[in-house]
């Protein structure tokens, strides 16, 4: 990834807010998509294996629209399925600049196989319709697409939830230290429970409010799916705590504030309204609010990717700080720059004005504050010593505290130096004034300029 | 209605019939348990609850001192509480695992029995380990899994082999037992109604009987019984390592294991005893139960006290042949030092009173069976208090002896255990058929 | 800024620099910065020392504390100090539990109308006393023994406010000691004892490694003349069995009261000697004649002794010949003293191995007859107020009850003392003082020396220094200016008599030269008659109270550390006891733990029995401070009597005594290095090289840098107990009390084995600890890695892998760990102060030992780290080992060639105990050059 | 009926599940949250705009085992003259003229029962980073504990730089 941070610029407060809620909005498409993928080709291999076993119409029926519906067209795999990833490790690239890269680097691992793990589904929905003579094949694209998407995913959540946990980054010298995480291992499981509760909330919703109904016109098959679906749903609706309070219980110390566990807790309570409306729905002869259980679930979704987003940002809140005073600082560097140039040009006072931003709290000409009067003590001092003290201060004399040092860039103190040593004999009239009003131009100014070549040499 | 099948196609043959009889004899030993039964259990139970959880917890808050331990001598009858449970587990084993695999038929009227002893003593036994630890709150810690802290357990240590040899022990005998129930639940089954016969139902894992199942059980039960045969000496050698590991004079020698295994067996004998008589009488199994087979039992006990006994002479032996002072010093203080009392009975109950089982008469007499078995429990709970405590108390540096008595919370644990065993064993003797009926069918010809 | 303030803010700091590393003894939340940073040099969590002076006993030796987060931790002997050399007694390092005790006076008290003492404020307390004093009736002082400036301060009080100052008072007051050195040499002294100087050593009942004169240095100096440096011949005469006796080559045990027969005839065979004083010939002259056979069967030693004893004596080039403690304390006594001192005399001793120009000061310290005078007139109520100052009478009085009488019968009786003693509680006002390490001041510990005595800690409680107490009574009495303090006192003598400037100079060094007294000399003063042959030695049974080497004359009793710490003898730890001999045994039909009724005239007492190897027949011996019966003062001598007939009975019933040790036999077992039988092989030296490491199978171990190892020379081993509290104090460790003892769970990490010989003929004394074996039998069998071989060769301990399955301790051969049954973290205030934050402390269920004080390798490795080098010889040593009065124990790095553990380990004489296990231990003893091989290891 | 039990036994559950959480989260958010200090002291501000040495306050962490908090006099070198207007700052003051150290909450406590030596000093002379364990000093306003402290920690740290990794080395 280090081919990333040349490219990247130190971003700021806003632009890391910024890409907090883009990493939220891509977890939102991304994710309820790959759920239902997953869990509907797990059902509807389920589904094709018992109807081999023992015929059953309804199975095969219930499995073949399955496939039709939820593997959709090559079109929503590749924006919901794939460019989301894309999007991912510039998100985290920027936001981690600067640091070890390994949680990172394990983010683009999977991508490649999620992508053959597309194509397999591809193949294995294709090969639905000629499953009777070639079975064993059908079945085992069907398995080989499923291991492949778990195992990427699992490897994408894994390296995900570690960037919640910056302690350890060190460490993860190779994939199963990567993986062998109970932390991981309580996410992953989550997000499968979570992939079968959506599809079976799904499949109510497709199959019955989606526009075209394929169970309009066959009372008991619609009851059969309702029922499944219904219950498909509940079940795995009823693990989704579990896991989310493993989870939780796993998650290091660091990530978490009042937001995040209101958060979890949250989320718990839209499985539970899941759950009462799956309750509903099996009680009742019809199905009942599909979509609004749809929508929650959904939100189960949402609520733990801004659960994750959160913990990342919690854990990494000073890294966080770090940048943005160094996109400070740059944008320090770009205006000293600039500085420098019209100091070069028309010889402003860049000495004049770090003096008073910097100097000042501590320093005046000729009165006694935290430092000694500067008139007493700078007879003492050449441009190069000064310079050499300002960039590494030593403690002087009892009477005052030791001067911290002040962190100028080079420019800067050689500026200051020479102001200093130009104005103090001045009674540093000038320097009443720039104490005054900032950055008039200062009567001094002209005559600095002139003296300037005369230093150099 | 399976009832009038049984009964018509018992009508054909007579050996069927004699089946029949069986069955119903060990069904009807199950059948509702009266009032006294239930006072006992429930009086073992809080037994258990007071004097074991009750004490430990205290022990835990207080701390181990409440016990006896001191500086030379460091482990208690807690310790010899572990290794006496063990050894009665043992004999469990031996009658089912070994003599299934010698195809001795006796052992068909005490397997279950000896099974479920075995289960209920290995439970008893793993207790202690834990009781006797100074903070049982890190026991985890002797487990080997992948920590934080990047630590390791350490394989060269003899608790830590006990650590597995329990284990493993404990895990074998369950599954050896259940797969041993599998048929006779289905069995049961038959005989119950409504809830219970649920439960027995799906603890007998849809067994029909079919020839199929039956290969594969039988297969399944000889591999059981193959991999629990080793055990029977392994683990014991394990436990009797702990000691003689130890450089502790009296510990350190290398007749141990022998000695501990049919030190194990003897007491393991002993302790079937002790329980199916009486429930031979109290649930009439006077015909699955016959006194020959008793009889067989009791000859096994009297060899291996006979190999028990030699041990401790031998031992004597060894130590004043060696001339070494701090060898023969311990056992000289053995037999005449503080601990004489508890030597000389160790002496008596194991050597002495098995001795007139050689008379046939005495071998076929359940009372005086039981007596002796009575005797032979003491006598072994006693070697091992030998064994460790005395040990402990006279090693290399006289400035450092000491003397060690238990105290009020490690009688009171130890008595826990007792009330915690007998109380699992009632309820084994209700619920579950004490007799292995298919077994017993299969004698019949 | 003033000490006194910046001490305050060290301990307020304290807190700070407690949490900042890491508190492993107090839970807390804040985080306490400095107010103002103490001056350079002070760095929180880096130990500080402070030189002062131990004044648990009138020795006096010099003394340091380390100071750590402004509270000493640990007090040791002041290196180089002219008296103890660097070491410190049991008692000077049980010190430091007095400071902590939580049996302190915490306040002024005054006795209400109920006659409790109550708290009150000092000027309460103050002002009643004043009144008392001003009451016009005579007022009386009698103090403890005094040295140096609070001498001087206490005799300007006396003049200034006109009041008597009475003799002092000490239970051990020499008095016939001093009489007789009066007499012969004219010096009121106890001479300073030379046994390094001396190549045969003769001692009477002094007890000299234990309470005679000052025991560190006589140790110290001994150890001079021990191990490699060749050995001096030493003679014990005793009539019961002590720690020193049992140090000594040949122990003679003497009928009691028969010591002087023995030294007159040993004078008889000096009258030949040419150029004897001429007083001292007339004096040898009036000695009556006594013959061998008449010494024979007085004293009840064989010819083969005495005449073994007469002649080293003749021979010698320069003996040392002393007598005291119980020898002089009895009717004959004053005679005992008077022969010795003759025969000092005649052999020319003084100045040679008596130096009496460096001699400890006991002038102002009274006699018997004094404290009976006094008592007489408190009886007849002449005294108005009685100023008792820090001493107890009442408690260590044979007639102590009788004198708590007299003193209801004083007007008014002002108490100054640190702790309740029964004499405080008699008193109308109690004034509390402060400990030494919270005093300004000084003392004497032998004229020419003076200790400075400065605060290590600002004090715990509402108390004042002995001098300040002093001073406020003046200052109320209006005898002094308002606002004089005792420092200033202090500071000023010390610029009067050491010179200006001094005072600086005492605070950094510790100690000053002073001006020496005279060195008395020879005076042959007037005769004397002895009455010996007359007064009536005890016959039949007989009590021996002997000074004990714990408490003392019975004031240290009152330390729970001095409890803990088991007895050397008879390692009892919290009981009284009396030890009676075997013989006595059998023929009384006594044993182990059951009681004996003693009876004198007047009084009885009822003791349980520990049974005393080499004790003779109807001896029995009680401990100053285990029982005090009433009985009586010698009237000769003047001392408190300490040998008096009795009828014991036993009394049938039994009681446990709390004592640490399972055997006092070795039971064949040749534990004691050089007793082995291996070694028999006709001399008794050791092998200086490891045996089994040739042949093991396992690999050697392997130590790139250091592997730390111990020795332990026997011979220079006194057996005096100093290790262990030394160890107490700087590891933590716990004391459990009494029940614990009785259920055999002393936690010492360092013990001290004794082992008689079954004929009691001799008795060893082996200090033993963790052996850091190369092979710890400990290691393999820890199922969590809690305990480990380090590749700096230490046996280590991680106190929270322990998950206590106690199978480490069952293992160790040596029996060395020590489990933590109970919680004892938590101790009570000020205890908990004591606690040295370097050392954490162990909780329930944790199996600890001996460290080899691992926070000091640590400490010196951080030294050596900065200054990029390993850590060298010398830079750190054990608390045992820098404790160690007799200097027995070194500790370094035996890779190092050049080290003093190589070359001691290396040693002829070096052995290492149960070696044949094959432990390979690293630590090596010396065996004891007297150890005879035939047939020592008992049974 | 049936129904009724089964609604509430279902909201039971979840109710439970809920609960659980919150306590866990509770927890946690009393566990590692940034104490409130007596005086808001911002790191961010000395450490990092100021861009003071952690030892130019903290002058005892090359010295000693103990990283030492800054005097109140130290303090006040600088305060008595910058910033005196702001609130904070005459709480300082304030404690500097009644005498009183400022009772600071900790923040890094090594737990009591752990039997830890830990010597600034010594990871200071080896070129630890104080970051690196105490977190971005630099940029936290309100310093709270970032790094878990646990052995792991510890090890995996010693273990990299091959610093020594015997127990004694810390344990005692």
């Amino acid at each position: 990834m280090d081919f990333l941070s040349q490219h990247i610029i130190a971003p700021s407060g806003q632009h890391l807010k910024l890409l907090e809620f883009l990493a939220i909005v891509v977890y939102t498409i991304h994710l309820p998509y790959v759920g239902l993928v997953i869990g509907s080709t797990a059902v509807a291999m389920w589904l094709t294996f018992s109807d081999h076993e023992i015929p059953n119409p309804r199975f095969a029926r219930l499995a073949e629209d399955l496939l039709r519906t939820f593997l959709g067209s090559r079109f929503q795999m590749l924006v919901l399925g794939v460019l989301p990833l894309l999007a991912l490790p510039f998100l985290y690239g920027i936001w981690f600049d600067g640091v070890p890269y390994a949680p990172i680097t394990y983010i683009m691992l999977p991508v490649p196989g999620i992508l053959i793990g597309y194509v397999l589904l591809w193949l294995y929905r294709s090969s639905f319709v000629g499953r009777k003579n070639s079975f064993n094949r059908h079945m085992g694209l069907g398995t080989l697409a499923l291991m492949v998407m778990m195992g990427s995913y699992f490897v994408l959540l894994s390296s995900v939830v570690r960037l919640q946990d910056p302690e350890k980054w060190y460490r993860l010298k190779n994939l199963v230290i990567l993986l062998l995480n109970w932390n991981v291992i309580y996410k992953f499981l989550f997000f499968v429970h979570a992939a079968f509760a959506i599809t079976g909330v799904g499949i109510l919703f497709f199959l019955f409010r989606w526009s075209d109904r394929p169970t309009t016109g066959d009372p008991d098959y619609a009851a059969f799916v309702r029922k499944f679906g219904a219950g498909l749903a509940l079940a795995f609706t009823f693990a989704l705590p579990v896991f989310n309070l493993l989870y939780v219980f796993t998650s290091p110390d660091v990530v978490f504030d009042s937001t995040v566990y209101l958060i979890a807790v949250a989320n718990v309570f839209v499985c539970m309204l899941v759950a009462f409306m799956m309750l509903a729905t099996l009680r009742s002869p019809g199905p009942r609010f599909t979509s609004l259980a749809f929508v929650s679930i959904l939100g189960v979704f949402i609520l733990s990717s801004v659960f994750d987003v959160r913990a990342m940002a919690n854990a990494n809140r000073e890294h966080a700080t770090l940048l943005e005073q160094a996109a400070e600082k740059e944008r320090l560097e770009r205006e000293a720059g600039i500085d420098q140039a019209i100091a070069a040009a028309s010889g402003a006072n860049l000495g004049e004005e770090t003096f008073n931003k910097v100097c000042m709290q501590c320093h005046r000409f000729n009165e006694k504050l935290v430092g000694p009067p500067l008139a007493q003590r700078l007879p003492s001092y050449n441009l190069e010593s000064l310079k050499a003290f300002i960039a590494n201060p030593t403690k002087k004399s009892p009477d005052y505290p030791p001067m911290p040092n002040p962190g100028l860039s080079a420019v800067q103190i050689d500026a200051v130096s020479k102001y200093v040593l130009e104005n103090y004999k001045t009674g540093g009239a000038p320097a009443a004034g720039g104490a005054a009003t900032g950055t008039a131009p200062a009567p001094g100014a002209a005559d600095t300029t002139q003296t300037q070549p005369g230093v150099q040499h | 209605m399976e009832h009038k099948a049984v009964a018509t196609s018992a009508a054909a043959h007579p050996a069927a019939m004699k089946r029949l009889a069986i069955e119903r004899e060990v069904i009807s030993a199950m059948q509702k348990p009266g009032l006294l039964y239930w006072a006992l259990v429930g009086l073992f139970a809080t037994g258990f609850a007071v004097f074991l959880l009750g004490a430990w917890g205290i022990q835990i808050a207080k701390g181990i001192g409440l016990g006896g331990q001191l500086n030379p001598v460091g482990w208690g009858i807690y310790i010899v509480n572990f290794v006496f449970w063990v050894g009665i587990a043992h004999s469990g084993t031996l009658i089912s695992a070994v003599l299934f695999l010698f195809r001795s038929k006796f052992r068909a009227s005490f397997n279950r029995a000896a099974e479920a002893m075995t289960v209920i003593a290995v439970m008893c036994a793993g207790m202690y380990p834990l009781i006797h630890l100074g903070r049982v709150w890190y026991a985890f810690w002797l487990f080997p899994y992948p920590n934080q802290r990047l630590l390791w357990t350490n394989f060269k240590s003899p608790l830590e082999w006990d650590v597995f040899a329990i284990s493993t022990y404990l895990t074998i005998s369950v599954v050896f037992f259940y797969v041993g129930l599998i048929p006779d639940f289905a069995i049961v089954k038959r005989y119950t109604r409504g809830v219970s016969r649920h439960i027995y139902s799906v603890l007998s894992l849809g067994w029909v009987g079919s020839k199929r199942q039956w290969r594969n059980y039988n297969m399944l039960y000889a591999l059981l019984a193959g991999l629990a045969t080793p055990l029977v000496l392994s683990v014991h050698s394990v436990v009797s390592w702990d000691f003689a590991m130890g450089i502790v004079p009296g510990w350190h020698t290398t007749i141990f294991a022998p000695y501990f295994v049919a030190g194990a067996i003897f007491s393991g004998c002993a302790m079937v005893l002790t329980l199916c008589i009486p429930m031979r009488k109290i649930q009439r199994l006077e015909n699955v139960m016959p006194i020959e087979h008793f009889e067989k039992l009791a000859k096994t006990m009297l060899f291996t006290s006979m190999i028990v006994g030699y041990a401790y002479t031998i031992e004597f032996l060894l130590a004043y042949y060696s001339g070494n002072v701090y060898e023969f010093g311990i056992f000289k203080d053995r037999a005449t030092g503080y601990y004489k009392f508890q030597y000389w009975g160790m002496v008596f109950c194991n050597m002495i009173v098995p001795l007139p089982l050689f008379i046939k008469k005495l071998r076929r007499n359940l009372k005086w069976l039981f007596v002796t078995s009575i005797f032979v429990n003491i006598g072994m709970w006693l070697e091992r208090f030998v064994i460790i405590i005395t040990s402990l108390a006279h090693e290399y540096v006289p400035y450092a002896w000491g003397t060690y008595q238990p105290r009020g919370v490690e009688i009171s644990i130890m008595i826990g255990t007792f009330c915690f065993f007998f109380m699992m064993f009632l309820l084994f003797a209700k619920f579950l058929p004490v007799v292995a009926i298919t077994e017993k069918k299969e004698e019949v010809q | 800024m003033d000490r006194r303030e910046f001490l305050g803010l060290l301990g307020l700091a304290s807190g700070a620099s407690l949490l900042a590393g890491c508190d492993l003894t107090r839970k807390t939340e804040k985080l306490i910065p400095y107010l103002v940073p103490p001056e350079d040099g002070v760095l929180p969590g880096e130990a500080t020392f402070v030189a002062t002076s131990c004044t648990e006993c009138p020795a006096q030796c010099g003394m340091t504390a380390r100071i750590r987060d402004g509270r000493p931790v640990k007090v040791d002997g002041l290196p180089k100090h002219p008296i103890n050399d660097g070491a410190l007694c049991v008692r000077g390092q049980s010190s430091l539990s007095r400071l902590y005790s939580v049996d302190r006076i915490r306040q002024p008290m005054v006795k209400d109308a109920g006659g409790n003492l109550v708290p009150a404020t000092w000027a309460d307390a103050l002002k009643r006393s004043a009144d008392a004093l001003r009451a016009g009736r005579e007022n009386v002082l009698l103090s403890g023994r005094t040295t140096g400036s609070l001498s001087a301060l206490m005799s300007d009080f006396a003049t200034r406010t006109g009041v008597r100052r009475e003799p002092e008072f000490e239970l051990f007051s020499y008095a016939a000691v001093r009489a007789a050195n009066r007499a012969i040499f004219g010096a009121d002294v106890v001479p300073l004892l030379h046994p390094d100087r001396a190549d045969v050593v003769i001692t009477v009942g002094a007890d000299v490694v234990e309470t005679f004169g000052n025991p560190v240095q006589f140790s110290t100096l001994l150890s001079k003349r021990r191990g490699s440096h060749g050995r001096n011949t030493w003679f014990h005469v005793e009539p019961h069995a002590s720690m020193t006796g049992f140090q000594a080559d040949h122990r003679f045990v003497v009928r009691p009261g028969s010591e002087a027969y023995l030294l007159a005839y040993l004078l008889q065979g000096l009258s030949g000697k040419v150029g004897l004083p001429g007083g001292v010939a007339a004096q040898i002259a009036s000695v009556p004649a006594v013959s061998a056979q008449q010494a024979e069967e007085k004293t009840g030693l064989t010819t083969s002794q005495i005449d073994e004893l007469r002649h080293a004596l003749l021979v010698a080039e320069s003996p040392l010949l002393v007598a005291g403690s119980v020898s002089t304390a009895q009717e004959s006594g004053l005679d005992t003293a008077r022969l010795a001192a003759l025969i000092q005399s005649a052999c020319g001793m003084h100045g040679k191995t008596l130096d009496f120009a460096q001699a400890q000061d006991y002038s102002r310290v009274g006699t018997m007859a004094d404290v009976e005078r006094l008592m007489g007139q408190l009886d007849a109520g002449t005294v108005g107020a009685l100023i008792l100052f820090d001493t107890d009478p009442v408690a260590q009085l044979p007639m102590g009850d009788k004198f708590g009488a007299s003193i209801d019968k004083a007007a008014f009786a002002i108490g100054v003392s640190d702790m309740l003693t029964p004499t405080m509680e008699r008193c109308d006002v109690v004034l509390p003082l402060s400990h030494t390490l919270e005093s300004w001041g000084d003392a004497e510990p032998a004229s020419g020396v003076v200790n400075a005595i400065q605060p290590a800690i600002a004090p715990l409680f509402d108390t004042r220094s002995n001098g300040d107490v002093l001073l406020s009574l003046m200052i109320e009495l209006g005898a002094a200016a308002a606002g004089t303090t005792y420092q200033q006192y202090v500071y000023d003598r010390w610029t009067r008599d050491l010179g200006a400037g001094a005072g600086a100079a005492m605070l950094k060094q510790g100690w000053g030269t002073g001006p020496a007294k005279a060195a008395g000399g020879s005076a042959g003063a007037a005769g004397h008659t002895f009455t010996f042959a007359q007064s009536t030695a005890p016959s039949g049974q007989v009590l021996v109270i002997a000074p004990s080497v714990r408490w003392y004359d019975g004031r240290s009793a009152v330390l729970p550390l001095l409890q803990e710490v088991p007895d050397p003898l008879s390692a009892v730890t919290w009981d009284s006891w009396v030890s009676v001999g075997m013989e006595t045994c059998k023929a009384m039909g006594i044993e182990e733990s059951s009681v004996v009724e003693l009876r004198g005239e007047g009084w009885s007492v009822p003791l349980t029995v520990r049974p005393q190897p080499g004790l003779a027949k109807d001896v029995f011996v009680v401990q100053r401070g285990a029982a005090n019966p009433a009985v009586g003062w010698a009237r000769s001598g003047g001392e408190a009597n300490a040998v008096v007939a009795i009828t014991a009975a036993a009394t049938g019933r039994k009681e446990r005594l709390s004592e640490v040790s399972g055997s006092l036999y070795q039971e064949g077992r040749g534990i004691v290095p050089g007793t082995h039988p291996e070694h028999f092989n006709g001399d008794h030296s050791g092998h200086g090289e490891p045996k089994h490491e040739e042949v093991s199978f396992y690999p050697l171990p392997k130590y790139p840098n250091y592997r730390w190892a111990m020795a332990v020379d026997l011979d220079k081993c006194i057996g005096c107990n100093a290790c262990v509290a030394a160890c107490y104090v700087e590891n933590n460790i716990p004391m459990v009390g009494r029940e614990q003892h009785l259920r055999g769970r002393e936690m010492a990490w360092i013990r001290l084995e004794q082992y008689y010989e079954k004929d009691g003929s001799a008795g060893h004394f082996v200090p033993t600890m963790c052996q850091h074996c190369d092979f710890a039998p400990c290691e393999p069998v820890c199922p969590v890695y809690a305990t480990y071989h380090n590749d700096e060769g230490l046996n280590a301990q991680v106190y929270n892998r322990c998950v206590g399955t106690r199978y480490c301790g069952n293992n160790c051969p040596y029996k060395q760990r020590r489990f933590n049954y109970f919680s004892y973290e938590h101790r009570p205030y000020p205890m908990n102060l004591m606690t040295n934050p370097d050392v954490s402390m162990r909780g329930k269920g944790m199996m600890e030992k001996c460290t080899m004080c691992v926070q000091r390798i640590r400490k010196a490795r951080d030294v050596a780290k900065d200054e990029k080098r390993t850590i060298r010889e010398g830079d750190l040593t054990t608390a045992c080992a820098q404790a160690c009065p007799g200097k027995a124990i070194v500790f370094g790095n035996l890779l190092d060639e050049n080290s003093e553990v190589h070359k001691w380990a290396h040693d002829s004489r070096s052995n290492r105990i149960l070696e044949e296990l094959g432990t390979s231990p690293g630590v090596y003893y010396l065996s004891d050059n007297h150890v005879k091989g035939n047939g020592s290891h008992g049974a | 009926m049936i129904k009724r039990i089964v609604d509430s036994a279902v909201f039971g559950y979840f109710a439970l599940m809920m609960v659980l959480i919150l306590l866990l989260g509770f927890r946690w958010h009393t566990h590692r949250k940034a104490p409130v200090q007596p005086i808001a002291f911002s790191h961010a501000t000395h450490a990092g705009k100021l861009n003071l040495q952690c030892l130019f306050c903290h002058d005892t962490a090359d010295k000693s085992y103990y990283a030492g908090v800054p005097s109140v006099q130290k303090c006040m070198s600088c305060h008595q003259a910058v910033k005196t207007e702001m609130p904070e700052i005459q709480k300082l003051t304030k404690y500097w003229n009644d005498k009183e150290p400022v009772p600071w909450e900790r923040v890094h406590r090594i737990r009591i029962r752990n039997h830890v030596y830990f010597s600034h000093k010594r990871h200071i002379a080896a070129g630890a980073d104080c970051e690196h364990c105490h977190g971005a000093l630099r940029a936290m306003t309100q310093v709270r504990q970032v790094k878990s402290m646990k052995m792991g920690f510890c090890v995996s740290c010693h273990e990299a730089n091959h610093a020594p990794t015997d127990c004694l080395i810390c344990h005692m």
